[in-house]
């Protein structure tokens, strides 16, 4: 317990996750321009309006689209040029925008998959964590509410026991009182020791779970600020979030 | 009447080739979208091997283990050495089976010749024995046939239903990019279900060779009634390939006896009148 | 102008393939090298160029070239083979093809090629010569009624099958097997009561096998390769014992040589043939010889195609040997020697043309026996002479009963 | 410019080309070219690759046999300037049926309805012969002879084909910037979009399949006067295939690249005999035709257009270098 304390004080120091002057295009079309962003073991957040590169980002990081210039390093290791399937296993998790949780296998199948013998997050654990997942596990994916939808996909991703997990817009389409439970639950996977990036257009709630802010405009990251610093200015929250977003 | 039930009959026992046939077909296709029409001469391939090995080793299970063996390696050689490299194109991963297949066909018929093989059944299931309803003979292979298809059909629904790698494949079926997200190697996970796939296709050309014959040729045949099985029943559902091979075994078999001359034409007539109202198939799910 | 375009195009051509020597006298052999027929197309190529090598590949000094090329069954594929042989092989005479769509195809191609000469190959379709036949195309064999002759008079006279129930494929050259067949047994006095015309390469005979009546004596099978094989094996396997009588290409080396269970079946059949494998005959048992020398890799005797494509281009080396080789004048001299040749044939009739240049042919009634090692193969029951195309009737009533088709003839 | 480029060698063919050369190759690979044009029109700017091409062109060329000379003895005949447009009538008709059959299906599905319905006709052609022949089919069928030529005449059936091939090539062009050639493309890209702005797909699906039945009957009419002949091979799972692999390795981004890969096809099938052993010519084809899916994912004609462009741009730089020589 005490050499676990130590690594996550060493790694706190250390950046998990270095994203530089990333380029991505989809055809012919740019997406992101030249991106840099830097991950540790504070959570961070990145916010962003509709359409300004937050997904394409996620996706190039898991590798699901290849970016054409730049790097991304990950735990001090190289992973541009690796498929997704060897950046999972190198401890990136992915929560995708909508879930995405498989339709035809049942809630016990998705974690049955994942689940690897011996690892800190296993099927019992999750199962004493979401007790909801355990009363609904002969059910299949596409038979869930959102939030159970959500609670899966984030297990999912627990079980793989990753060095960073990757939220993208985990509260999209959820009942208050469910974000409010989303919420906590990234809190706790921040406590685990977990790097969490947490792609957000719901600013309040990433507020309320992340210490850092990266923000996205038009594919490009044009600042990174303290959590508390934009949440006490609504001018910045306008400016770089529109009033859409801020009321959200 | 008695004719009718007797086509009926016949047509359940194609009906169970063709199911043994089109699951490797269907298998492929749900999990990679990948139309393999080189499956006919996988299928081929495995009944000459299938053939060779009876003959040399008297043991016909023997002769089936090796037919769908001979079509596993050659299956997944294809998927590893080709077709994965361009997956997700469709169109380039049919043109590109559909060269594999002619190569293939070319082979083969330079090494087997042109002349038709039929493998010898062991003596349980050689010859033939007078059905009690209906008083006429009939081959025990076809009585064996229905067995085999649904010992197959069984088999396959406990792999994909009931065992992890059957829930990795499903889930490959549902979203392949999350299933790569979370760390399982896709290619490899293609090349052993086209290798498992293969490997039904090859176990059918040994049973095809037993029941029937081959010859070159069959790779055709086979490639079209498995097309029309899985399509009509639906592309990637075992199920739905069982529904097919009725279908299209009952229609060859009614057509031949009772509308010889346009039976065929009805084949494909019900494929068509089938896509045209439900585009996806029978037990298809539609795409998205 | 002329000369230009003649330079360009041997500049086109030369960069594909070299020209070959202006000499040579150039035969191309049209025959199926792929799919179902590839094993039976091959020995038809081992029959034509076994005549070449017979006459030293040698006549008059000039030597004979042999190019092949391969058609797929279907009348497209056989027009564009042939084009290719006369316009960029540049062959003068042409053997082939080998089965009856093609052969029509290539009768109507041979129109528009008068320079050129066309020997049939083993296509068997009786419009080839019959109806609408071309001054430069030649058939020295029969067609696929004639080589049923003497089947049908022995069925009924000397087998006793009062009435027997037909299985044939579904296209032209059964329909003229059946024709054969039945004009013969019909007016003998026997009856056909179903027939049954199933879709080539049909797999599962099943529900034919049930629908044949009780009460026929026989069966008239005219099915090739693997459909045989597939029909005689569910038949077999569904307990049927009635006898089967077969057609010209149901009864062959290639068949009786493919391995299978079903071949007890056919022991004692008797069918109708132009070519007997196990034939006993002087000049049969030396032509058997000579193919087993030049190809030891082939079936254990010439089958009917190798038969043909051998007296195709043997009557071609018979005719150019006549003429010292020489084909100028656009070969007429050639073809009247072709028109006038009379040779002895490997069944020891003597082939000669009637006025549509459509053999005479020797045919032959056979049936099926095992031999003491347990092959099986083929012996005389009885020898038919001279069968000419209107199988002896008076022509002009034999075309009045118009074209063979699924219904004619018919007697219930 | 660059059509001329292109269109004075091709007049000049006949010119220089014997009658193998120029009949066998060039007229065969233009009129295997309209027909693969059909397919990749569809393919393009409907999305919806269609097997069943080879059907309509067989339904012309069918139209032209059973009303014109033959010698099967079947049919009607009917002087070439009824006959021609009933075919192509009928072939439009035929494409607008099959377009109102497939108007649902999509990608996958689309090929297998298609090919069921192309593997329908050809087995209906086999077995009928009230109209069709049967398995033998039409032969000695000749083409209409205007002012005392025969349109089967080599040069005249060159040019006749030459000029189908860019009146289709031209037709294409234009109906992709028509109205409705636009429309055609919405339904390609978002089928639902199109549906949700309350434009019925149908309409645009069945129009761009007629239009394809339009081409590909011209391809059948030309195919059948050089054949000479037509029969139910003529429609087979062989001629389905052979114009898939046209269109695809030719490329289906550009019209042109029907003619391209036409022409390498045509080469190949004529000349794989003499390239290698006789008996395994099939080996070779298939190969030739496997590299060629793998070295040029979007065909010969984008290969070509690479190359061109990065000839261009090789000329362009050194052009550039040698003039900021001379500047300095």
């Amino acid at each position: 317990m005490s050499g676990a304390s130590t690594s996550v004080v060493e790694m706190a120091t250390d950046s998990v996750l270095d994203i530089t002057n990333l380029d991505l295009h989809y055809g012919s079309s740019h997406v992101l321009h030249q991106v840099n962003l830097s991950v540790s073991h504070k959570p961070l957040s990145i916010l962003g309006r509709n359409g300004m590169g937050k997904t394409s980002l996620c996706q190039a990081i898991m590798g699901l689209h290849r970016h054409s210039a730049g790097n991304i390093r990950f735990c001090g290791r190289e992973i541009g040029a690796m498929p997704p399937e060897q950046r999972a296993q190198a401890g990136l998790a992915y929560v995708p925008q909508g879930r995405r949780v498989f339709r035809s296998l049942t809630v016990d199948e998705h974690l049955q998959i994942v689940e690897r013998s011996g690892a800190a997050w296993n099927r019992e654990r999750v199962y004493d964590t979401f007790p909801r997942l355990a009363e609904r596990r002969r059910n299949l994916g596409d038979r869930l509410s959102g939030g159970e939808q959500q609670m899966l996909a984030i297990s999912r991703a627990l079980l793989l026991n990753p060095r960073l997990i990757l939220l993208d817009e985990p509260t999209e389409g959820l009942a208050p009182t469910i974000v409010d439970d989303v919420v906590t639950l990234i809190t706790n996977i921040v406590e685990e020791g977990i790097a969490v990036v947490l792609v957000e257009q719901n600013m309040h709630a990433a507020l309320q779970a992340v210490d850092e802010v990266a923000i996205m405009v038009g594919g490009q990251v044009v600042d990174v600020l303290p959590s508390e610093q934009l949440a006490s200015d609504s001018e910045l929250q306008n400016h770089y979030l529109g009033l859409d977003l801020v009321n959200n | 009447m008695r004719l009718f039930l007797i086509v009926t009959l016949n047509g359940l026992t194609l009906a169970a080739l063709y199911f043994l046939a089109a699951s490797g077909f269907s298998l492929i296709f749900g999990l990679m979208r990948t139309v393999n029409m080189a499956h006919g001469a996988l299928l081929l391939l495995g009944g000459y091997v299938g053939y060779d090995v009876v003959e040399l080793t008297g043991s016909w299970m023997l002769g089936i283990a090796c037919g769908g063996l001979a079509a596993a390696l050659a299956g997944a050689a294809v998927q590893a050495g080709i077709l994965g490299w361009m997956q997700g194109d469709e169109l380039r991963q049919t043109l590109a089976s559909i060269a594999i297949s002619i190569v293939l066909a070319d082979l083969m018929l330079w090494y087997w010749g042109g002349i038709t093989y039929q493998v010898s059944l062991p003596d349980i299931l050689s010859g033939g024995q007078k059905l009690p309803l209906l008083g006429v003979g009939y081959a025990n292979i076809r009585l064996a046939l229905m067995a085999f298809a649904v010992v197959v059909g069984v088999m396959l629904w406990f792999l994909i239903q009931r065992t992890r790698f059957g829930a990795v494949i499903r889930a490959g079926v549902d979203d392949q990019d999350m299933l790569r997200a979370l760390g399982f190697p896709i290619g490899r996970i293609f090349i052993a279900v086209f290798a498992l796939g293969s490997a039904l296709a090859g176990m059918a050309g040994v049973i095809a060779a037993s029941a029937l014959s081959i010859s070159p040729g069959t790779d055709l045949q086979f490639l079209l009634s498995s097309l029309v099985v899985v399509i009509v029943g639906g592309m990637g559902s075992i199920g739905g390939a069982a529904l097919g091979a009725l279908l299209v075994g009952l229609a060859e078999q009614y057509g031949l006896a009772y509308a010889p001359t346009y039976g065929v034409v009805f084949t494909f007539g019900i494929m068509v009148l089938i896509l045209a109202v439900r585009p996806q198939g029978l037990m298809g799910r539609s795409e998205q | 102008m002329k000369r230009l375009k003649i330079a360009a195009t041997a500049l086109a051509i030369g960069a594909v393939v070299a020209p070959a020597q202006a000499e040579d006298i150039k035969i191309g052999v049209i025959s199926i090298l792929e799919g179902a027929f590839a094993s039976l197309g091959q020995d038809g190529i081992r029959g034509a160029e076994l005549a070449v090598k017979e006459a030293g590949g040698v006549v008059d000094g000039q030597s004979i070239d042999v190019i092949t090329m391969s058609s797929d069954a279907s009348p497209d594929s056989a027009v564009n083979a042939a084009r290719k042989l006369i316009e960029q092989d540049n062959v003068d005479i042409l053997v082939g093809p080998l089965s009856g769509s093609e052969g029509i195809a290539l009768r109507d191609l041979s129109k528009s090629y008068p320079d050129i000469t066309f020997i049939n190959g083993s296509s068997a379709a009786q419009d080839t010569t019959l109806r609408d036949s071309s001054e430069n195309f030649f058939r020295f064999g029969g067609d696929g009624a004639q080589w049923m002759v003497g089947v049908g008079q022995y069925a009924y006279e000397e087998m006793g099958y009062k009435s027997v129930a037909v299985v044939a494929e579904d296209y032209s050259f059964p329909y003229t097997q059946v024709l054969g067949f039945m004009s013969e047994y019909c007016s003998a006095g026997g009856r056909v009561p179903e027939k049954f015309w199933t879709p080539i390469g049909n797999k599962d005979y099943s529900s034919v096998v049930y629908s044949i009546p009780d009460d026929v004596d026989a069966i008239f099978v005219a099915l090739g390769g693997a459909d045989a094989v597939n029909f005689l094996t569910q038949y077999d396997q569904a307990g049927g014992d009635k006898p089967i009588i077969g057609g010209s290409i149901t009864i062959d080396s290639s068949i009786l040589e493919s391995k299978g269970p079903f071949k007890n079946l056919l022991i004692g059949a008797p069918a109708g043939t132009p070519t007997v494998s196990d034939y006993e005959g002087d000049e049969w048992i030396a032509f058997t010889a000579l193919y087993n020398e030049a190809y030891p890799d082939g079936f254990s005797a010439p089958s009917i195609f190798a038969h043909h494509y051998y007296m195709g281009a043997k009557a071609a080396m018979l005719a150019l040997d006549e003429v010292d080789g020489s084909l100028d004048d656009g070969q007429q001299a050639f073809r009247a020697a072709l028109t006038d040749l009379e040779f002895v044939t490997p069944t020891g009739g003597t082939m000669r043309l009637d006025e549509n240049r459509n053999g005479i042919i020797d045919n032959f009634v056979t049936e099926v026996y095992e031999r003491e090692d347990g092959s099986l193969g083929t012996r005389v029951v009885k020898v038919v002479r001279d069968v000419n195309q209107v199988l002896g009737q008076d022509p002009e009533i034999f075309l009045a009963s118009g074209p063979v088709s699924r219904d004619n003839p018919s007697c219930p | 410019m660059k059509a001329g480029f292109l269109a004075l060698p091709l007049i000049a063919l006949p010119f220089v080309l014997n009658d193998f050369w120029l009949t066998q190759i060039a007229t065969r690979a233009l009129i295997l070219g309209i027909t693969a044009l059909s397919l990749s029109f569809l393919a393009t700017y409907l999305g919806v690759v269609s097997f069943a091409q080879i059907t309509l062109a067989g339904i012309a060329g069918y139209t032209i046999a059973y009303f014109g000379p033959n010698t099967v003895g079947v049919g009607i005949k009917l002087p070439f300037w009824v006959s021609i447009p009933a075919a192509l009538l009928f072939s439009v008709t035929a494409g607008a049926l099959i377009g109102y059959i497939a108007r649902r299906s999509r990608g996958i599905y689309a090929i297998m309805i298609t090919l069921a319905i192309g593997v329908a006709f050809f087995y209906f052609t086999r077995q009928n012969y009230a109209v069709f022949n049967g398995w033998t089919g039409f032969s000695g069928i000749t083409a209409p002879v205007v002012a005392g030529t025969s349109l089967r005449d080599p040069s005249t059936l060159y040019f006749l084909s030459l000029a189908t091939a860019a009146i289709a090539v031209v037709l294409v062009s234009l109906f992709a910037r028509a109205p409705l050639g636009l429309a055609i493309q919405a339904v390609r890209d978002a089928p639902s979009r199109v549906m949700a702005l309350g434009i019925p797909v149908t309409t645009p699906v069945v129009a761009a399949f007629a239009f394809s039945g339009l081409i590909a009957g011209g391809g059948g009419i030309l195919n059948v006067w050089y054949q000479e002949r037509i029969s139910s091979f003529s429609v087979g799972l062989g001629p389905i295939i052979d114009v898939l692999i046209i269109a695809v390795i030719g490329g289906l981004r550009h019209p042109l690249g029907a003619f391209l890969g036409a022409i390498v096809f045509v080469l190949l099938d004529t000349f794989a005999v003499d390239l290698i052993d006789r008996d395994r010519f099939n080996t070779l084809i298939g190969m030739v035709l496997l590299i060629i899916v793998m070295v040029a994912p979007n065909g010969l004609q984008q290969l070509a257009a690479d190359a061109v462009a990065k000839l261009r741009a090789k000329e362009h730089q050194s052009g550039k270098s040698a003039r900021i020589k001379t500047n300095t």
